[in-house]
């Protein structure tokens, strides 16, 4: 363990070194790439967090990306309107005046509160009315499953109020900053790095201080907290609204960088997919949430340019792998048991050792004690 | 007249018709040793389990210095200061041995506490502390899911201990355990009278000499016999349904 | 609204909600006995269909159907039971991580569907002796949907009677309540596993054949169900055949009588929401199994 | 196939022009746009065999846009800022071009939109082939006026262009004095239909407006069938039921029932007669053709047509050139682009016969200017570009 | 005569922690040893090891001198050995007798099947299990759930009885019965028992050999007839 700290340390650094030099070394289109996984891995740090570490494993993280999304969208596209003016879907839905709820994004400052706000409150409600009745396990995964279906759905279904199937798209400024300058979009970078970095210390320091081990407790132990006078509920919630923070932050990132909000990111797959880059990274490395979340993403970008048949079969096998072969993700490589170390080589050594043996003595019947 | 610590009344316990608690009155004063007996299924642990909120008394009420406890959700009954080690040991399987007495011994238990340094500090002392104790210092930083049977139940009185309750109820501490470390605990817990009240449950009657303290024989849910421990032996009725030749 | 438009609900009710049985009852048995949420599930009806399809290529007339019952029931079951040896039973006791791994392989059958049969639906043709209906005063009941109720109910008849009265049902019970133990008194318990997973995948692949005959064979014909099938596995409680009937016609009234008020989509949302709430008033499903164990959650 | 995904053209030198293909090729649009996507290969294949355009071979770059807007975005920006095409051919969904048009807008380049559609856009940066409203669905509800249906009942996906195309024609309803009989929305790919079949008993409507998508007809002509509703009993009119997906349906099923297209395969003239010949030798003689794909064929001659015109193949200079062209025949029939960027084509209405292929019923007169705005639904709103 | 049980240098691990090391000791059809040593010595983990619960990491297990050492669980119980875990471990959900049905599966040569009669001999051990055969195993208290666990490894008659300590927690009356019928079981059967045991007393008694662990290794073995009991207490409670 010891041994492999300076080694992981350093990797970090050059790593961080390299995003800041990301956007001259790569070009817009890969820049524009990486700053959207990057987004991303704050809903992967995220998922560390609850289905790492506190044993919640959400299939619906796509309401609260899509939630930060379009939280973010809705001001987008009311800032590029004249007063009184109606987005374009609404004219074409048939919806006559804006509703109430869209004025409140008005303010490009309202809107940034409710991305952070809007999920987390959400996810924080969410949490304890669930974990309150002490639901867990598999009946949550299932549950914030069919959340994301009702989302996606409902999203889809009031056209006139969401844009409906479409989304929202076509966005021009933000704090009156014309989105479309490559300056704009650099700054944002930026922002994105330095809130995942901010992400990553932050989580750290959570996951370090006590109410990590609380987390870890109630995470199989919640009725032995319940009776040393502990409420695990309270730890559940935080860490569900921590993350669904995250993931908004996430989501509205996301949106800037791909410029379209649409039910697509937020229904089923998509919320399966965000588990999947934990799940690669590693579930109990908040690194590795980073590392697969990049990673999963660019490979679903070249290898479904090269050849989009093949993709669909490489993701179902990385879900294979990632569960079967590296239980623990990429982290589960570098970290204290790694499979590269000497010590297990040994085991398989030995084990060859018994099964040779095996064949070759035969205990005689009868023979004595020892 | 002042009201006792703990007193049951005409409490009685319903599983779908079967009454494992059957209008059982009780009482235990501050500082007191009681040992509960009775045959396999009396409901010893099902009157704990009321007690400390795992089950809901279908009538009657459990009083803690006087207030009612009865409907209180499980964790406020143990900041009221009543905590219980369990028939089948109960420890945090995800953190290590001195995390779960830490984590047991830290006083403020209300969720926001958890972000602020204050009390630890104190808690990590007297964890350790009690990890002497219960013989597990060559065992202070393994998991707790990790242990042996007999080990999580030393681990578990650990924790009970450290949290420091005034009332504690031992369900079958010295289950699994050999003469020797029973006497261990049965010294462990008389140094916790007089600061606390130990409620024991346990079928180990060297043991239970050992503690002396009032015993009471449940039977069927009901209260059977109390007295000392002489008296108990001498009856013929428990000696029936319950001792046998170990009288 | 009249009252033929309110009957007729009721019994789309009931149509729906055989249709989530079928679908819902495979699942339950694993989920039951092995904890495990088998996300290939709605792949393995798929299975079903495609296998619905290709019978009636080869064995066109009116039995056609059943034997394509029978093909697919077998054919459906195979693969459970090959998907349980070579990928389920390596993670025993990991559950979530059984999800996700059977998710990819969801991906991978539906990718190989696409493939095979490319990713234009096929259409399965239903027997004549299934077409029409019969006249219930002023309701019209589409024999259809008549056949498939009664097969619902025969499939569950046949389910119940199995765990509850024959040797290998109680050996399941068994294991699914301890594992470890039930291999330690000579149950063979990756047998178990691998018949029970058969079990539900062949009944899963009976559903596919019935969703053949109402709808579009695609590669992602199954997607349309899972989602609402895991609902009532839960919402079931414990994976017991009894709960998930009954949480199969909450659902299928549910969503059919709301529909009298509001369209398809904003049904399919109150449906969702509805089973959340029920779960925050009743966590443990309909049908609630008691446990002294100290963790049992 | 797959040879030609990802990069340019084997064929294709160094001295081509790249230009790029974005359709669903993956998911669950696929079905659908892989044929579009083949018949724009079709095109792009005939004119470099017959010398290229400017001299020059073109480079087909083709990306899949997975059917998912996002994805759609992502991928244009890699075809535009990264590939460096001249032009894009693609996108079916409504969500995937609104995803896109930011991109072409941003970055000045063009995209040829093949499929009919909700109308309500009109960007200087894309070339709308497929029918507007005004083309396809009021031409329907004309020809359904006229054959005296009263009552109508609309059944669609639950997405824009159902939505937008069934507000219009609620509009039109309303002007006219006749009936809604009821409006149902399925989600997309859905299935379960009992329902909406137990509202349309209730309603007992003259004529259905069926604007679903995909694979959701297969189940709602079944479960039409029955409930003892099939097309005789009542009639249904289609808008995204085209050869295809009445092939893959199994053509009993919707034998009898109506679609309305700017193309059907039945369609006279040497033009159609050749490419319909082109097309299946290339791709299977099982094959069939439909508006979509025809449109996606007909956009990269046109897109031929206007860089010899401009002499160049800047985006800008092809899009004001393009809209100048002459009509020219096509398997489509004559057909041009006009300055609101749209195509002007004729309206047909078809009746599936027992092969799946479509008996032309009715022949618009003449072809039909587009109109991307309905001036009774939106009143006041016009397409403010040329 | 063939011994019915060897084993050779015995190792198990949990994970990289190695528990048992060199484990090696023989038994005799209806032999009775006692497994003693304090808390967390590797009892139970020899026990899981014999029984397949958990695969040794080393040396050899011999029954009737084949090996077994990689059988899965379920083929041993099915060549005779029975097992009674620590903790019980009954099937809550089932009924008693479904219990002890389910313990017949030891008596299946391959798949599913087995005699459905579970043997008079066990509710004539343990008269209590006729009473209560209806009920919900789940609900029964210790002492009931004990005598269960016994049965139903008894069910499956075997020629080797594992048990892990057995008494823990139950009524002092059931112990006595408990052991009454586990001497029945070894004399009128004549099946091999081996123990683990913290009251010594009892172990002593009943059993005629003993092996003494600590830290995972056999640190003494010998006759009870041989040794008091006090020779090791010393050993067993460091
Ligand atoms: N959750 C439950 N559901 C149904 N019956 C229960 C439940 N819990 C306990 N019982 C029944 O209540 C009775 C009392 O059980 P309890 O565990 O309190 O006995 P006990 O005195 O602690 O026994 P032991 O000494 O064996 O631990 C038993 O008959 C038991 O079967
Ligand atoms: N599941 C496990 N994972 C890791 N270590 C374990 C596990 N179970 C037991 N151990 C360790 O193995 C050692 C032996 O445990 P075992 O349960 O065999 O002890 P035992 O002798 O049966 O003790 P007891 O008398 O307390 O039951 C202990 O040190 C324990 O910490
Ligand atoms: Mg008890
Ligand atoms: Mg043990």
């Amino acid at each position: 363990m010891t041994g492999t700290l300076p080694i992981k340390q350093a990797a970090t650094g050059v790593a961080l070194i390299l995003a800041i030099a990301a956007p001259w070394l790569l070009s817009a289109y890969d820049l524009n790439l990486l700053a959207r996984f990057l987004a991303l891995s704050l809903t992967a740090m995220g998922l560390v967090l609850i289905w790492g570490e506190g044993g919640i494993l959400s299939l619906g993280q796509g309401v609260f990306f899509g939630l930060g999304g379009y939280a973010l969208a809705m001001h987008l596209k009311l800032a590029g309107l004249a007063e009184g003016e109606l987005p374009d879907f609404m004219i074409w839905s048939g919806t006559e005046a804006l509703p109430w709820w869209w004025s409140l994004v008005k303010s490009p400052f309202a809107a940034v509160a409710a991305v952070l706000v809007v999920p987390t409150a959400l996810g924080a409600l969410m949490a304890w009315a669930i974990f309150r009745r002490r639901i867990g396990g598999v009946y949550f995964a299932l549950i914030t499953q069919a959340l994301a279906l009702a989302f996606a759905t409902l999203l889809v279904s009031q056209q006139g109020l969401t844009g409906g199937f479409n989304g929202l798209t076509d966005y021009q400024t933000l704090f009156g900053f014309n989105l479309n300058l490559p300056s704009t979009t650099l700054a944002l970078y930026f922002i994105t790095l330095a809130l995942v970095v901010a992400g990553l210390l932050g989580l750290r320091w959570l996951l370090a201080s006590r109410y990590g081990k609380l987390l870890r407790a109630s995470r199989d132990g919640a009725n032995r907290m319940r009776f040393l006078g502990y409420d695990p509920t309270p730890y559940k919630v935080i860490a569900f609204a921590v993350a669904a923070l995250l993931t908004g932050m996430s989501g509205a990132l996301f949106t800037l960088h791909a410029g379209v909000v649409s039910p697509a990111l937020v229904g089923v797959v998509p919320s399966i997919e965000m588990v999947i880059w934990a799940a690669i990274g590693g579930r109990n490395s908040l690194i590795g949430a980073i590392a697969g979340a990049l990673l999963v993403n660019f490979a679903k970008d070249k290898i479904s340019t090269a050849m989009p048949e093949v993709w669909l079969y490489g993701l179902g096998a990385l879900f294979i792998a990632a569960v079967t072969i590296l239980p623990q993700g990429l982290a589960g490589l570098f970290g204290p048991d790694h499979p590269f170390r000497p010590g297990k080589a040994g085991d398989l050594f030995a084990r060859w050792r018994r099964e040779r043996a095996k064949t070759a003595s035969q205990p005689i019947a009868g023979e004595a004690a020892p | 007249m002042t009201v006792p610590m703990l007193q049951l009344e005409n409490v009685v316990v319903d599983f779908d018709g079967f009454k494992a608690i059957d209008d059982l009155s009780l009482t235990i004063e501050s500082g007191s040793m009681t040992v509960v007996i009775g045959p396999n299924g009396a409901g010893k642990s099902t009157m704990c389990d009321s007690i400390i909120g795992r089950v809901r008394p279908a009538s009657g009420r459990v009083l803690f210095h006087g207030a009612e406890i009865q409907a209180e959700s499980e964790h406020a009954i143990v900041g009221r200061g009543i905590c219980r080690k369990f028939q089948t040991p109960g420890v945090l399987v995800a953190l290590s041995v001195i995390d779960n007495l830490a984590i047991a011994a830290t006083r403020d238990r209300n969720w926001w506490a958890c972000f602020s340094r204050k009390g630890e500090a104190e808690a990590r002392a007297r964890a350790e502390e009690i990890l002497e104790q219960i013989g597990l210092t060559d065992r202070r930083d393994t998991l707790a899911g990790n242990l042996s049977h007999g080990e999580k139940q030393w681990l578990e009185i650990g924790m009970v201990v450290a949290t420091d309750a005034e009332l504690l109820l031992l369900d079958e501490p010295t289950a699994g355990m050999g003469a020797s470390e029973s006497s261990q605990t049965a010294t462990l817990v008389r140094s916790l009278l007089g600061k606390h009240a130990v409620l024991v449950i346990d079928h180990d009657i060297d043991f239970v000499s050992q503690l002396g303290g009032h015993v009471v024989v449940l039977h069927q849910g009901r209260l059977l016999r109390e007295g000392t421990l002489e008296q108990i032996r001498a009856d013929e009725e428990v000696a029936a349904i319950y001792l046998g030749r170990a009288k | 609204m009249d009252a033929a438009f309110l009957f007729g609900q009721l019994f789309n009710g009931f149509s729906v909600a055989s249709l989530y049985i079928l679908a819902a009852l495979g699942l339950a048995l694993s989920f039951g006995l092995m904890r495990v949420i088998n996300m290939a599930h709605g792949e393995i009806l798929m299975v079903g269909s495609y296998l619905a399809y290709l019978t009636i290529l080869f064995v066109p007339g009116p039995m056609g159907i059943i034997v394509a019952m029978l093909v697919a029931f077998l054919g459906a079951g195979m693969l459970g039971g090959l998907l349980e040896v070579t990928l389920v039973s390596k993670l025993t006791s990991r559950p979530l991580d059984t999800l996700l791994a059977t998710w990819g392989v969801s991906l991978i059958l539906q990718q190989a569907a696409r493939d095979l049969f490319g990713a234009t639906g096929v259409s399965v043709t239903a027997p004549a002796w299934l077409d029409g209906g019969f006249a219930l005063g002023p309701l019209q009941l589409p024999t259809i949907r008549l056949f498939i109720l009664l097969l619902a109910a025969l499939i569950l008849g046949g389910l119940a009677a199995l765990l509850r009265y024959t040797r290998i049902g109680l050996l399941v019970r068994a294991v699914n309540q301890d594992r470890a133990t039930a291999a330690a008194m000579g149950v063979n318990v990756r047998q178990v596993d691998a018949f029970i997973f058969a079990l539900g995948a062949g009944v899963a692949g009976v559903g596919g054949v019935v969703l053949a005959l109402l709808g579009p064979v695609t590669p992602t014909v199954g997607q349309g169900y899972i989602v609402t099938a895991f609902l009532v596995v839960i919402l079931g409680g414990l994976g017991s055949v009894v709960g998930t009937t009954l949480a199969a016609l909450m659902i299928g009234l549910f969503m059919a009588l709301s529909q009298i008020f509001v369209d398809v989509s904003f049904a399919q949302v109150l449906t969702l929401i509805f089973v959340i709430l029920f779960l925050q008033f009743r966590p443990q499903g309909v049908i609630a199994v008691r446990s002294r164990a100290l963790d049992a959650e | 196939g797959k040879s030609e995904s990802g990069n340019a053209t084997a064929a294709a030198g160094g001295d081509a022009i790249k230009v790029g293909i974005l359709h669903s090729l993956s998911g669950t649009m696929a079905i659908s746009e892989d044929t579009v996507k083949n018949s724009t290969q079709l095109a792009i294949d005939e004119i470099n065999a017959a010398g290229g355009v400017l001299g020059k071979q073109i480079a087909a770059v083709t990306e899949d846009g997975a059917s998912d807007p996002a994805i759609f975005a992502q991928k244009a920006n890699k075809l535009v800022s990264d590939d460096g095409v001249a032009t894009v051919f693609g996108g079916w969904t409504s969500a995937s071009r609104k995803a896109m048009l930011p991109v072409f807008e941003k970055t000045g380049n063009l995209l040829w939109y093949p499929v009919q559609f909700e109308g309500n856009e009109c960007s200087p940066n894309i070339m709308y082939s497929g029918a507007q409203p005004n083309q396809q669905t009021l031409p329907a509800y004309d020809w359904a006026k006229e054959k005296g249906y009263k009552n109508f009942f609309l059944v669609g996906s639950d997405y824009v262009y159902p939505r937008t195309a069934n507000l219009i024609v609620k509009k039109h309803l309303e002007k006219d004095g006749l009936k809604l009989a009821g409006e149902e929305y399925q989600p997309l790919g859905g299935t379960e239909f009992s329902g909406v079949i137990g509202k349309i008993k209730a309603a007992r409507p003259d004529i259905i407006f069926n604007t679903l998508n995909g694979d959701s007809n297969v189940a709602f002509f079944k479960q039409m069938a029955a409930a003892g509703l099939t097309p005789k009993v009542i009639p249904v009119m289609s808008f995204s039921i085209g050869e295809q997906e009445a092939q893959a349906m199994g053509p009993a099923l919707v034998e009898g029932s109506y679609a309305a297209w700017n193309y059907f395969q039945t369609l006279d003239g040497d033009a159609n007669a050749k490419f319909i010949k082109a097309y299946k030798a290339k791709f299977g003689e099982d094959k069939v053709l439909t508006d979509p794909m025809v449109h996606g064929y007909v956009d990269v001659y046109v897109w031929k047509a206007a860089v010899e015109k401009a002499g160049s193949t800047d985006p800008a200079k092809v899009r004001a050139a393009a809209v100048m062209l002459d009509a020219v025949d096509t398997p489509l029939g004559k057909v041009n682009f006009v300055k609101n960027n749209s195509l002007v084509q004729t309206a047909y209405i078809g009746e599936a016969d027992p092969k799946g292929q479509f008996k032309i019923l009715w022949t618009s007169k003449g072809a039909i200017q587009p109109e991307p705005y309905d001036p009774l639904a939106f009143p006041g709103k016009t397409c403010s570009i040329g | 005569m063939t011994d019915l049980m060897n084993l050779r240098s015995v190792s198990a691990a949990y994970g990289k922690g190695q528990v048992l090391w060199d484990v090696a000791f023989d038994l005799k059809a209806g032999d009775a040893i006692t497994v003693l040593g304090r808390n967390g010595v590797g009892k139970t983990t020899l026990i899981r090891t014999i029984m397949g619960q958990l695969a040794a990491s080393g040396g050899h297990i011999y029954w009737h001198g084949d090996e077994i050492t990689e059988m899965r669980p379920h083929q041993r119980s099915r060549i005779g050995i029975g097992f009674v875990p620590q903790g019980r471990h009954i099937f809550p959900h089932l009924t008693v007798r479904e219990n002890l049905e389910v313990g017949l599966s030891a008596l299946a040569r391959k798949g599913f099947e087995g005699p459905r009669a579970v043997p008079e001999m066990v509710f004539d051990l343990f008269p209590k299990l006729t009473q209560i055969a209806g009920r919900k195993a789940g609900v029964l208290s210790g002492g009931e759930q004990q005598q269960l666990a016994i049965g139903r490894a008894l069910a499956g008659q075997p020629q080797l009885l594992l048990l892990d300590e057995p008494t823990e927690g139950i009524q002092p009356n059931i112990v006595q019965q408990i052991e009454d019928a586990l001497r029945r079981v070894r004399t009128e059967l004549n099946v091999a028992i081996l123990i683990v045991e913290q009251n010594l007393d009892f172990a002593w008694s009943f059993a005629d050999r003993y092996l003494v662990m600590q830290r995972g290794r056999i640190v003494k073995e010998g006759r009870t007839a041989q040794d008091s009991a006090d020779t090791v207490a010393h050993l067993v409670h460091v």
